[in-house]
C-alpha cells in the first residue's frame, strides 16, 4: 500500500526564528499591521509503501528521528494518509 | 503547427523546405523555431562580429568553441567565457541569475576546464525602485547562492544602475577555467561509432523555448508566457563537475557538450556538425522526472545541470560506475554514425531526420538595416558649463561617492564565496581581480568593464574605449593581455537606430581589439532588451584576461604610504559626456566622449607594465568611474591616509577631477623612486599632483575631508 | 603524521584543505571518500572540509553527518584521534552529535564572506597550542548558518567547560556576541569537545595560510596540530 | 478577533524540487528504500487580528500574493482557525 506522509518541520519554542522574523517584518513593511507574529518551518511530504498505517507512521517516525528532525532545535508533527 | 507560431520568418521557413525537399514536420519545426532563434543561431549578429580579430599567439582555442582557451604559461590553458541571462533574471531574478551562473560553468567545464573563477555583471534600474530592490536582491543572491555553493569563487564584477534598466535589468556571468593544454575538449572530435550520454539531472518540462523566449521582447504578460522557470541546482552541477573531470582524466571521454539553451538538440547536433559525423537519438533512454513528455519537450527541454558525452563503447562501463559514484543520471541516448543526418527517434518511431549542419548553421543571416540616430547631432552638441555646479571639489567628491553605481558595493560582494579554491589574491573591491594559478605559480587578472552612457553617446567611441578602458587595468598591475570576451547587451536589431547602435559599437570594439592586439576568443549577444518601447542602454560587456608572472609581485591599489607622491599620468582634459559626473549631476547625457588614441593606449601601456614590473609605485589604479577625484578618494579610504592634493587649476576644475577616459592613471610613488618614475614616463603626459599624508583629503580650495566622513559617505554608513 | 580530508558530495574546501595541509604546512594528506566505512591506516586526523554537502539542503551537514565515513569518524574520536571540522565541517559535526549545538541562519538572513578577527580563548588543545591564549587572529568566514545556537543551561556549560576555542572579536582584543558577525551566542566561533580532540569552527584556517592570499594566521593553527602530533606539545 | 494561519507553500507540479531529490537519495542511503519520493515546502504560520473568518482569509490571500508564494514556482495553500 501506498502512503502520503506529511511531516511538519517547526522550530522549538525559544529557538529564535530569524526567517519569520524577517517576513514579520517584511509583512508590516508591506502594510500588513494585522499580522502579529510569523513563523516558518519546513514541510516534508513523502511518499512511501508499507503493510499497514501503524507500519507507515513507525517508519516516518524513524526517518524523522534519523534525520528529518534536529531535535536540539525542532520538533516535527505527522500526518499520514492513505492514497491506494 | 505552422512556422510563425515556431517562430520562424517566411524566408526562414523557404530556406528549410528547400534545403529538406519537403515540408519539415512538428517536431523538426518546433526545433528549428529554437535553434533558429537569435539566441541561438546569432543571425542579426554573426555579420557584425566578424569584424572581431580572432587570432594571436596566445589563442590555443579561438572562437568556435564553447569557449576560448589562452595560454597561461608551463602548459596550462586559461577557458573563459561570459554569457547573458537576461530575460531569466526579469522575471525569476533568483533562479534566473542562478541558471545563468551554472550555464557559464558547464560552458567552461565543457573545455575541459576547472572553473576556477566567475564575475558578474549587473545593470540594474532606478536604485531606490522597489523593483529594483526585488530584481537586485533576488539576482544578488541567485549568483552567490549558484556560485558559492558549487564552490566557484565570485573575484569581481561590474554594478551599475540606471533608469534604463528599470524593466530590463542585465545579468551577464563571467566564468575562466583551468585546463592543460593537451587535455582541451573539443567539439569537433566524435567518430562515428561513438556513444552518446547523458550524465546529471534528469529531464523535465524546463525551460522549453527559453532560446525563444530570450529572443523576443518582454511582453506584458511575460509572466504568463514563460513556459516553465529553469530551477537551478549548484549541489547537482559541483557534482556533475568533478564526474566530468574525472572522466577526462580518466581519458574516458571523447567529445563533450554542456547543455544550455535548446536542450539536447543544440549540443547534440552541433557535436554532430562538427564532427562530421551522423547521429540517433533515442528520446525514450533519457531519464525523465516527469510523465508523457513529447518527444520535441524531450529534445529541447532545458532541465538545468547536464552533459552530454561522446565516448567509446568500451569505456560505456567505467563512465556509467562514475555516474554512479557521484549519484547521476547516467544513460546512454544514442550514437553516433557515418554521415550527416541527426535522427530523433522515439518509441520506435523518427520524429526528426534532419542533415545536421543545417540545424545550427542553416539559418540565414539578416542584415538589418541601420541608420544612424536623428537626434544624435542633438545629443552630441555639449559644451560643458561648470556654472551650475558647485565650483566645491569636496563637495562634488562626497556626491558622486554617494551615488550607487560608484559606493561601495559590500552589500553584494560580501554575498559572494570570493575565496573558495584558496587562490584570490585580490578579490572583489578593486578594479582588477586576480586568482592564482597553483599549477604554474602565474596569475590570472581579470578585468570586466561595460560603458553604457558612453556607448549610448557615441557607440562607436564608447565601444572602443570600453574594450581599452577593460586592459588598462591590467597594464597598470603588471599583466599582459592574452584576450578578451564580451558579451553584447542591446534592444531590438529591428530598429535601424539602435541597429547602427549595435554596429557601430562593435565595430568600436573590434578597432579597439586590432589596435592593442587583443583576440577576442569568445563572447555572446543578447538582443532584445527591451519591453513597452523602452530599450536599455546599448551595452557592450567585456572581459580581458591577462598574465603575470609568478616572479612579479602584482602593482595594486590601496596602498598609499605616508610621504609618497602623487602622479597623474595620461592626459589631464579627458570627457564630461558619459561620466558619472554628468549621469549623476546633470542628469542628462550630451556631448562626445574622447575619440579613441592607439598611440597614447600602447604609449601608457609600456610605461605602466614597465612601472609595475620595476615596482616604481607603492600603489596604482587606472582611472575609471568617476574619473582622477573617485580615484584619489577611494585610494585614500582603501589606504586608510589622506592627501594634500596640490596643483595648478585649469579653466574648469570640475572636468580636471571628474572627467572620464583616455589612458590614465594614478600613481603613489615613493620619493626614492621619483626619478625612475620620472625617466620611465618621460614622453607621456604626466604630473605631479601632490603628496600622500594626514588624515584628511584636501583638494584644492575646498574644505579638506576627514578620511571618516569619506569612507562613510562612500560606504553609506 | 597523516591527516585525511573527508570528500561529501558538494564539500568544496576539500581541496583547499589537503593544500594547506599538505602544500603549506608540511602534513601528509589524503581525500577519503564519504562512502567510505574505515579511515584510512594511520589517520591521526580526520578533517570535515567547507561546502555544502548533500546541497545543504535539509539542514546544513544533516545528510553528511549520516554517511558511512561519519561512523568510521564516531571511532577515531575517542581512540583520541583528532578531529578538525571547519565550516560546513562544523555543521557536519553538530549534527551528528560530536559536538554540542546547532548551527542557525545568520542573523541577517545572508551569506557572509569577509575577513574577521577572532580571539583564541585556549591554548592548551591540540589545535590551539602554537597561539598565545588571547592570540587575535584573522580567518575568513564564508557561510549563510553560522549563527551558534545551544539552549541557555546548556550554552553556560559549556562556556564553564571552558569548550569555546575561538570568539569574533574587535581589534581592541575585546570578544563576545557584540563582534558576532552573524548573530552567533555568545561570539562562538569554534568550540571543541570535553576531551579537547574534536574541533569545529565557522571560520577558515586554510584560507589564511599564505601571504599571497592576504594572511597568514592559520599557519598557527597547523602547526598546533603537527607539534601536538609529534608528540612535543602534549 | 485573533486567527492563526497556515500556508503550506509548496513547488508547482514540474517544477525541479532540488531539496526534495537530496533528501530522497538521502533517506535510501540510510535505507529507507520504501520511499517513493520526498517534496519539499515552507510550512509559514501567522497569527493575526481581523473582524471575522471570512476577513482573515482575504487578507491572508493578500499577504500571499504581495510576498509569501511566488506564482511562478509556487503554489500555496491557506488553513484558519480562530484562537479567540
Ligand atoms: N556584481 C558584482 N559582483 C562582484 N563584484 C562586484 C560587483 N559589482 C562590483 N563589484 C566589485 O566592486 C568594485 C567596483 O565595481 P564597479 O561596478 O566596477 O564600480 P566602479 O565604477 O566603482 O569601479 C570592483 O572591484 C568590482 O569587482
Ligand atoms: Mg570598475
Amino acid at each position: 500500500m501506498k502512503f502520503r506522509a506529511r511531516v511538519l518541520v517547526s522550530l522549538k519554542e525559544g529557538v529564535l526564528d530569524t526567517q519569520g522574523k524577517a517576513v514579520l517584518v517584511s509583512l508590516k513593511n508591506l502594510g500588513f499591521d494585522v499580522v502579529d507574529e510569523v513563523r516558518i518551518g519546513k514541510s516534508i511530504e513523502i511518499v512511501l509503501s508499507a503493510d499497514s498505517m501503524a507500519e507507515a507512521e513507525q517508519k516516518v517516525e524513524s526517518m524523522c528521528e534519523a534525520l528529518l528532525v534536529n531535535p536540539l532545535i525542532e520538533t516535527g508533527r505527522t500526518s499520514l494518509e492513505a492514497i491506494g | 503547427m505552422d512556422y510563425q507560431k515556431a517562430g520562424l520568418r517566411p524566408h526562414e521557413y523557404e530556406t528549410i523546405r528547400r534545403e529538406l525537399g519537403r515540408d519539415p514536420n512538428e517536431t523538426e519545426l518546433r526545433i528549428f523555431g529554437v535553434m533558429w532563434s537569435e539566441h541561438c543561431s546569432y543571425k542579426s549578429s554573426r555579420p557584425l562580429l566578424k569584424l572581431f580579430p580572432k587570432e594571436g599567439p596566445s589563442v590555443l582555442k579561438g572562437v568556435g568553441e564553447n569557449a576560448g582557451v589562452v595560454d597561461a604559461g608551463e602548459g596550462w590553458g586559461l577557458a573563459f567565457k561570459v554569457e547573458s541571462h537576461n530575460h531569466p533574471s526579469a522575471v525569476e531574478p533568483y533562479q534566473g541569475a542562478a541558471t545563468g551562473v551554472g550555464g557559464i560553468i558547464r560552458d567552461i567545464l565543457a573545455m575541459g576546464a576547472r572553473p576556477i573563477a566567475s564575475l558578474d555583471g549587473l545593470f540594474f534600474g532606478r536604485p531606490d525602485s522597489a523593483k529594483t530592490r526585488f530584481l537586485s536582491n533576488g539576482i544578488v543572491k541567485g549568483v552567490g547562492g549558484y556560485g558559492n555553493c558549487v564552490g566557484v569563487p565570485t573575484v569581481g564584477g561590474k554594478t551599475l544602475y540606471d533608469e534604463r534598466y528599470e524593466d530590463n535589468p542585465l545579468l551577464n556571468a563571467f566564468c575562466i577555467g583551468l585546463v592543460a593544454s593537451d587535455s582541451i575538449v573539443s567539439s569537433q572530435t566524435a567518430e562515428p561509432g561513438n556513444l552518446v550520454v547523458l550524465l546529471g539531472s534528469k529531464t523535465g518540462r524546463d525551460g522549453i523555448g527559453g532560446a525563444a523566449f530570450a529572443s523576443a521582447e518582454l511582453g506584458e504578460d511575460t509572466k504568463a508566457s514563460r513556459p516553465q522557470v529553469q530551477i537551478g541546482d549548484p549541489f547537482v552541477e559541483k557534482l556533475l563537475i568533478e564526474a566530468c573531470l574525472e572522466a577526462l582524466e580518466k581519458g574516458l571521454v571523447t567529445s563533450m557538450q554542456d547543455m544550455g539553451a535548446a536542450g539536447i538538440t543544440s549540443p547534440a547536433s552541433e557535436i554532430a556538425a562538427k564532427s562530421g559525423v551522423g547521429m540517433i537519438l533515442d528520446l525514450d533512454r533519457v531519464p525523465l522526472r516527469e510523465e508523457n513528455m513529447a518527444a520535441w519537450e524531450i529534445a529541447l527541454s532545458e532541465s538545468q545541470e547536464r552533459m552530454l558525452l561522446i565516448i567509446r563503447p568500451e569505456n560505456l562501463d567505467a563512465v556509467l560506475s562514475l555516474g554512479q559514484k557521484w549519484d547521476l543520471d547516467c544513460a546512454v541516448i544514442g550514437k553516433t554514425v557515418e554521415g550527416n543526418r541527426f535522427i530523433l527517434r522515439k518509441d520506435g518511431k523518427i520524429f526528426a531526420d534532419l542533415p545536421a549542419s543545417l540545424i545550427g548553421g542553416g539559418c540565414p543571416e539578416i542584415n538589418w538595416p541601420a541608420e544612424r540616430p536623428k537626434d544624435l547631432d542633438l545629443r552630441q552638441s555639449f559644451e560643458f558649463d561648470p556654472s551650475g555646479f558647485s565650483a566645491d571639489l569636496s563637495k562634488t567628491l562626497l556626491s558622486l561617492l554617494a551615488s550607487p553605481s560608484l559606493k561601495e558595493k559590500t552589500w553584494i560582494t560580501r554575498q559572494y564565496d570570493s575565496m573558495v579554491q584558496v587562490n584570490t589574491v585580490q578579490g572583489p573591491g578593486a578594479p582588477l581581480s586576480l586568482v592564482r594559478i597553483k599549477e604554474n605559480g602565474n596569475l590570472v587578472a581579470i578585468v570586466m568593464e561595460a560603458l553604457p552612457w558612453s556607448c549610448s553617446l557615441d557607440p562607436y567611441r564608447g565601444g572602443y574605449e570600453t574594450m581599452a578602458r577593460s586592459l588598462r587595468p591590467l597594464w597598470v598591475a603588471g599583466a599582459m593581455h592574452l584576450g578578451m570576451t564580451n558579451c553584447l547587451n542591446f534592444p531590438s536589431p529591428e530598429n535601424p537606430e539602435q541597429f547602427w547602435e549595435f554596429s557601430e559599437a562593435v565595430r568600436g570594439l573590434a578597432d579597439c581589439c586590432k589596435d592593442l592586439s587583443c583576440p577576442v576568443v569568445s563572447g555572446n549577444v543578447s538582443l532584445y532588451n527591451e519591453s513597452a518601447g523602452r530599450a536599455i542602454l546599448p551595452t557592450p560587456l567585456v572581459c580581458s584576461v591577462g598574465i603575470l608572472p609568478a616572479s612579479n609581485f602584482p602593482l595594486l591599489p590601496g596602498k598609499w604610504k605616508e610621504g609618497d607622491l602623487l602622479f597623474l599620468a595620461g592626459i589631464e582634459n579627458a570627457s564630461i559626456p558619459g561620466s558619472h559626473f554628468q549621469s549623476v549631476l546633470q542628469g542628462r547625457l550630451a556631448g562626445r566622449p574622447l575619440p579613441p588614441s592607439p598611440e597614447m593606449e600602447t604609449g601608457f601601456m609600456e610605461r605602466a607594465l614597465q612601472t609595475a614590473r620595476q615596482r616604481l609605485a607603492s600603489s596604482a589604479v587606472p582611472l575609471l568611474g568617476g574619473g582622477l577625484g573617485i580615484a584619489i578618494g577611494k585610494e585614500a579610504i582603501a589606504s586608510g591616509v589622506g592627501a594634500q592634493i596640490e596643483l595648478e587649476l585649469p579653466t574648469h576644475p570640475l572636468a580636471l577631477f571628474f572627467a572620464e577616459g583616455g589612458a590614465r592613471a594614478l600613481y603613489a610613488v615613493p620619493a626614492a623612486k621619483v626619478p625612475e618614475f620620472i625617466r620611465t614616463w618621460t614622453g607621456f603626459p604626466f604630473r605631479m599632483i601632490g603628496k600622500v599624508g594626514g588624515d584628511s583629503l584636501c583638494l584644492p580650495h575646498s574644505e579638506p575631508i576627514p578620511l571618516q566622513i569619506l569612507s562613510n559617505v562612500w560606504k553609506g554608513a | 603524521m597523516n591527516a585525511s580530508v573527508v570528500v561529501f558530495p558538494g564539500s568544496n574546501c576539500d581541496r583547499d584543505v589537503l593544500h594547506a595541509l599538505g602544500k603549506i604546512a608540511g602534513i601528509p594528506a589524503a581525500p577519503v571518500w564519504h562512502k567510505d566505512s574505515v579511515l584510512p591506516e594511520g589517520t591521526d586526523l580526520v578533517v570535515l572540509p567547507g561546502g555544502f554537502s548533500y546541497g545543504d539542503y535539509l539542514r546544513c551537514g544533516a545528510m553528511a553527518a549520516r554517511s558511512p565515513i561519519i561512523r568510521a569518524v564516531r571511532e577515531h574520536a575517542p581512540r583520541g584521534g583528532l578531529v578538525l571540522g571547519i565550516c560546513n565541517g562544523f555543521q557536519v559535526l553538530t549534527e551528528a552529535g560530536l559536538l554540542p549545538g546547532a548551527l542557525l541562519a545568520n542573523s541577517n538572513l545572508e551569506f557572509i564572506c569577509s575577513p574577521c578577527l577572532l580571539r583564541v580563548e585556549r591554548s592548551d588543545t591540540p589545535f590551539t597550542n602554537a597561539y598565545p591564549e588571547g592570540a587575535l587572529v584573522q580567518f575568513p568566514i564564508a557561510h549563510h548558518e553560522g549563527l551558534y545556537f545551544l539552549p541557555k543551561e546548556e550554552l553556560e556549560k559549556l562556556e564553564d567547560n571552558r569548550q569555546v576555542v575561538f570568539r569574533y572579536a574587535a581589534a581592541n582584543g575585546e570578544a563576545g556576541a557584540a563582534y558576532s558577525p552573524n548573530g552567533s551566542l555568545n561570539g562562538i566561533a569554534g568550540i571543541v569537545n570535553l576531551r579537547g580532540n574534536v574541533l569545529g569552527l565557522m571560520p577558515h584556517p586554510e584560507r589564511a595560510s599564505e601571504k599571497l592570499l592576504g594572511g597568514t594566521d592559520g599557519l598557527g593553527m597547523w602547526n598546533s596540530i603537527k607539534s601536538w602530533l609529534e608528540g612535543g606539545a602534549r
